[in-house]
């Protein structure tokens, strides 16, 4: 067992990666086959990283040296920098970890069913599997080239999967924009790299932020990395492209798209926190990350209630979520360098914000389950079409409810637990922030009273009698993510202490990571 | 095409399809790898498909076959790198042991093939994923700009 | 590193790729330009990361052929190859989506062919 | 007690609010019970009622997604107009965006420092 966790961070990676090949050899041979690897091959995958989180949690941050003679040898003998690739695991990483196995898990039993009858479905598991190993090499990594690496095949994974659905031109248009956004944003990301390497030779995470002086070009490119950040993340005004793609890709493909923005939100904050850290002018970047977040959710919630396409809808409605983790983490960021203000509300923002983070993939991802499930039986996402189908799909429609006032913030389910956290912390801060969100959290209610009511409220019309229950697996998949919101809104306590709070410190903690690292070397 | 250009291209896929294999298996020597002697050979597959046009090429050089040939040089791969997980994950294990000739000198030695244990060998898998997968490419692309979906 | 004006032209040129590969992304509203331009990008980020390796008197590693133990550390060239990689597999996504939106739309002007906004 | 959390100001404890919960739900139930119980199916009783109109077919009878709020949007027409406006939905402007905003945190950055 502990030989197994000790190289459980690659395990993760390598088995998805695995996986991913070997579908189409065994999906020529057998469709049953096929899709029993894939579900026991994420079972093991999402057990691994439970493993790996016990232990990073309890023990010390987890490295892992790829090729090295001993796993942990990040700088062999006769060396000064680590060399190799090297992945490092810290509590935040563990906590995306977790997120993202559960979401992925999810999606693909969602995806047996609600894809049965789709063409090509050999080449769309691989990408489901490839988008996932990258997602985990994202989180896992300790060098900004792997960072780099892994975000492409994210998104170029990510834009097939859009656009998996040829038949239609909206989801072709959503595939384009997609891999262009991701394309420029990450070659942005790669000339920022140039310039770190540039000056200081070294591409890991933890020797850079140990060798960090912060002069002009670090300046240069630390803009550079946070914007194309957010723009992979999707906040306001860089949010554009998320509303054209979330909205056409097939089925699952938005929850796991909602988790590839989160892997992007914990690469802004490995680059602001544990990167830059203490070097950094924290005021300032923290301002502008509130500042986009404080957009983010009003642009958001505004756009969402205008929208009369239900997945778009639910796209703007992320954006405006996103917003809430920003502010929350912006504020952080904004008082890192003053211990007196981080401990009296600091660590409880970016508390706040991380668990909304798991929040946010779970009701989101359940909220576009649900609208993948009405697409499935009556072939349309506009909201002026559909009326009455709370009368024929009574679960779905409960179940869209329990996302809905999660996402709006309504006790007792997980979104407000997040949410008043957010909102005490950041009205030691700055009240006026507090009423923001507050008034966006009442917009959003009314953003998903207005689905509710046009969808599955009403009389029952004639032309959608027969429209039935979905197929059990789709029915499980959305099961499992609202107990997740159940539970967490019920025990939030457990959740902070088990998982958030070790994030959060791993967050605030620069030293530790690069002690990890750079050893006993200076 | 002409006859002469079909005549000239099937004699000079071998050449082509050598110098790729070459350029693959001396990667981890001199200049090349994996990916570049891949793409050599799939440029090959590109001068097969300029010579008798995509319709014929189709009838033999399926996209599922090369699917096959794609996930099976991945899987090599990272079975190679799987093998040396007794250490650690892409531990080289089969360097340094007598039937691969020894560890090299440090700095300026003969370069022999067969001392980079596992490397060459990682080569040839990913040799393989990136000529399948450039000729799969290739080979749509010709297809979708004559009006033509993929085979499923 | 270099500092004489001529050492600094491969910089100067990156940043003015690096300029006309974002013009052609903002200003040119035909898909294939679009997807040159994006080509043009990595071009020049290309060219960035393979003059930053650049080492006067550097011997490249091929140790067939190198005359003394001291070598140039290839990490910049590894980068470059890798996101020579990625432009491929990126180019080659984005002409077949441009394919399958010209066959669904009739146009390959951005503007003309776009189906959703707000 | 783990089940807390501590919000600065006060506590969160969903589990009080559960029971406070079901207690409303209780006195709800209560006054339900007080009701009329009993009703004929198929009759009259079971009709819409509207002000003795003839009630219009399922199909005309639902708003459409898209009318409701209409006074919310009527109200913030300007707002409105200002904001969709930049969501063309073109992918150049995407990229305008981004450079801008580059620019804009960089000359932030610098401006502040500089202040300083």
């Amino acid at each position: 067992m502990s030989t197994l966790i000790a190289h459980s961070s690659i395990l993760i990676i390598a088995v998805t990666l695995a996986t991913a090949f070997l579908t189409p050899l065994v999906g020529i041979a057998s469709k049953r086959a096929r899709n029993t690897l894939i579900v026991l091959a994420l079972a093991f995958v999402a057990f691994l990283v439970v493993a790996l989180a016990r232990d990073v949690m309890l023990n010390q941050i987890h490295v892992y040296t790829l090729g090295a003679a001993a796993p942990d040898l990040t700088i062999p003998g006769g060396a000064i920098v680590p060399v190799r690739i090297i992945l490092e695991v810290d509590g935040l990483s563990a906590f995306m970890g977790i997120v993202i196995a559960i979401v992925s898990l999810v999606a693909v039993i969602y995806s047996m069913s609600a894809l049965k009858t789709e063409t090509g479905q050999n080449g769309f598991y691989t990408l489901l599997l490839l988008m996932a190993a990258g997602m985990f090499g994202m989180v896992f990594t300790g060098d900004l080239f792997n960072l780099f690496v892994f975000l492409e095949i994210t998104s170029i994974s990510g834009a097939a999967l859009i656009a998996f659905r040829t038949k239609f031109a909206d989801s072709q248009e959503g595939g384009f924009k997609y891999i262009v956004v991701s394309a420029v944003a990450s070659l942005m990301i790669l000339f920022a790299i140039g310039l770190l390497y540039s000056q200081y030779n070294l591409l890991n995470i933890g020797a850079l932020a140990a060798t960090m002086e912060y002069t002009m070009l670090d300046r240069i490119a630390l803009v550079i990395l946070m914007s194309a950040f957010v723009m992979k993340l999707g906040g306001v005004p860089l949010h554009m492209w998320l509303s054209d793609t979330y909205s056409v890709a097939p089925a699952s493909i938005p929850a796991l798209l909602i988790v590839a923005s989160q892997a992007s939100l914990y690469a802004l904050l490995r680059t602001s926190f544990t990167l830059y850290g203490v070097t950094l002018d924290q005021s300032v970047a923290g301002w502008i990350i509130i500042i986009v977040g404080l957009l983010s959710m009003f642009v958001g919630v505004t756009m969402a209630i205008l929208q009369t396409d239900i997945t778009r809808l639910i796209a703007y409605n992320c954006v405006c979520e996103s917003g809430f983790m920003l502010v929350g983490l912006g504020v952080g960021l904004a008082v890192l360098a003053d211990p007196g203000a981080l401990d009296a509300f600091g660590t409880m923002a970016m508390n706040g914000a991380v668990f909304h983070m798991i929040n946010h993939a779970l009701f989101e991802g359940l909220l576009f389950l649900v609208a993948g499930a009405i697409f499935y039986r009556i072939g349309t996402r506009d909201l002026n079409q559909m009326c009455g189908l709370g009368h024929t799909m009574k679960l779905t429609s409960v179940l869209f409810l329990l996302g809905a006032l999660a996402s709006a913030g309504i006790p007792p389910f997980n979104g407000f637990a997040s949410k008043i956290l957010i909102y005490e912390s950041v009205y030691q801060f700055n009240p006026i922030l507090t009423m923001i969100g507050i008034l966006v959290s009442i917009l959003t209610l009314a953003v998903f009273m207005k689905v509710f009511f046009s969808a599955f409220t009403g009389a029952s019309l004639p032309r959608y009698r027969d429209v039935r229950e979905v197929p059990r697996p789709m029915v499980a998949a959305m099961i499992v993510l609202a107990a997740g919101i159940i539970f967490f809104g019920l025990f939030p306590g457990l959740v902070l202490d088990w998982i958030v709070q070790p994030a959060t410190d791993a967050l605030v903690n620069q030293g530790a990571y690069i002690d990890a690292i750079m050893g006993a070397v200076p | 095409m002409s006859k002469i250009v079909r005549t000239v291209a099937n004699q000079l896929i071998l050449f082509v399809v050598i110098f790729g294999l070459y350029v693959i298996i001396q990667g981890h020597v001199t200049p090349g790898g994996g990916f570049q002697g891949g793409a050599i050979i799939a440029s090959g597959a590109v001068l097969l498909i300029v010579a008798s046009g995509s319709q014929e090429i189709k009838t033999w050089l399926r996209e599922r076959r090369l699917s096959v040939v794609e996930s099976s040089g991945a899987l090599l791969f990272i079975l190679l790198a799987f093998a040396g997980i007794g250490t650690v994950f892409f531990f080289n294990f089969l360097v340094g042991s007598r039937l691969f000739g020894g560890i090299p000198s440090v700095g300026p030695n003969p370069g022999d093939v067969w001392t980079g244990g596992v490397i060459p060998l990682m080569n040839l898998g990913v040799g393989l994923k990136v000529m399948a997968g450039l000729s799969a490419v290739v080979l749509a692309l010709a297809l979708f700009s004559g009006g033509e979906e993929l085979e499923e | 590193m270099i500092h004489s004006l001529p050492g600094n032209f491969p910089f100067v040129a990156a940043v003015v790729l690096l300029g006309i590969g974002l013009y052609i992304l903002i200003f040119r509203r035909n898909l294939i330009k679009i997807v040159m331009g994006i080509a043009i990008l990595g071009s020049s980020i290309n060219l960035f990361l393979i003059t930053l390796g650049y080492r006067i008197d550097g011997d490249a590693p091929i140790y067939t052929e190198v005359p003394s133990e001291l070598m140039v550390l290839p990490v910049v060239q590894a980068l470059t190859l890798t996101n020579i990689v990625i432009g491929v597999a990126t180019s080659a996504l984005i002409l077949s989506l441009v394919i399958r939106i010209y066959r669904h739309t009739g146009t390959l002007d951005s503007v003309k062919s776009r189906r959703m906004k707000g | 007690m783990s089940l807390l959390i501590e919000a600065g100001y006060e506590f969160w404890n969903p589990i009080i609010w559960l029971i406070a919960f079901a207690v409303l739900m209780a006195l709800v139930f209560l006054f339900r019970k007080r009701g009329q119980a009993k009703y004929k199916k198929d009759t009259d009783q079971t009709r819409i009622f509207l002000c003795g109109e003839e009630v219009p077919e399922a199909e005309q009878r639902y708003v459409r997604g898209g009318n409701v709020y209409w006074g919310f949007f009527e109200t913030l027409k300007e707002y409105y107009n200002g904001v969709v406006r930049p969501h063309t939905g073109v992918v150049n402007d995407y990229v305008i965006w981004f450079v801008a905003v580059t620019a804009i945190s960089a000359i932030v950055l610098f401006i502040v420092e500089l202040a300083r």
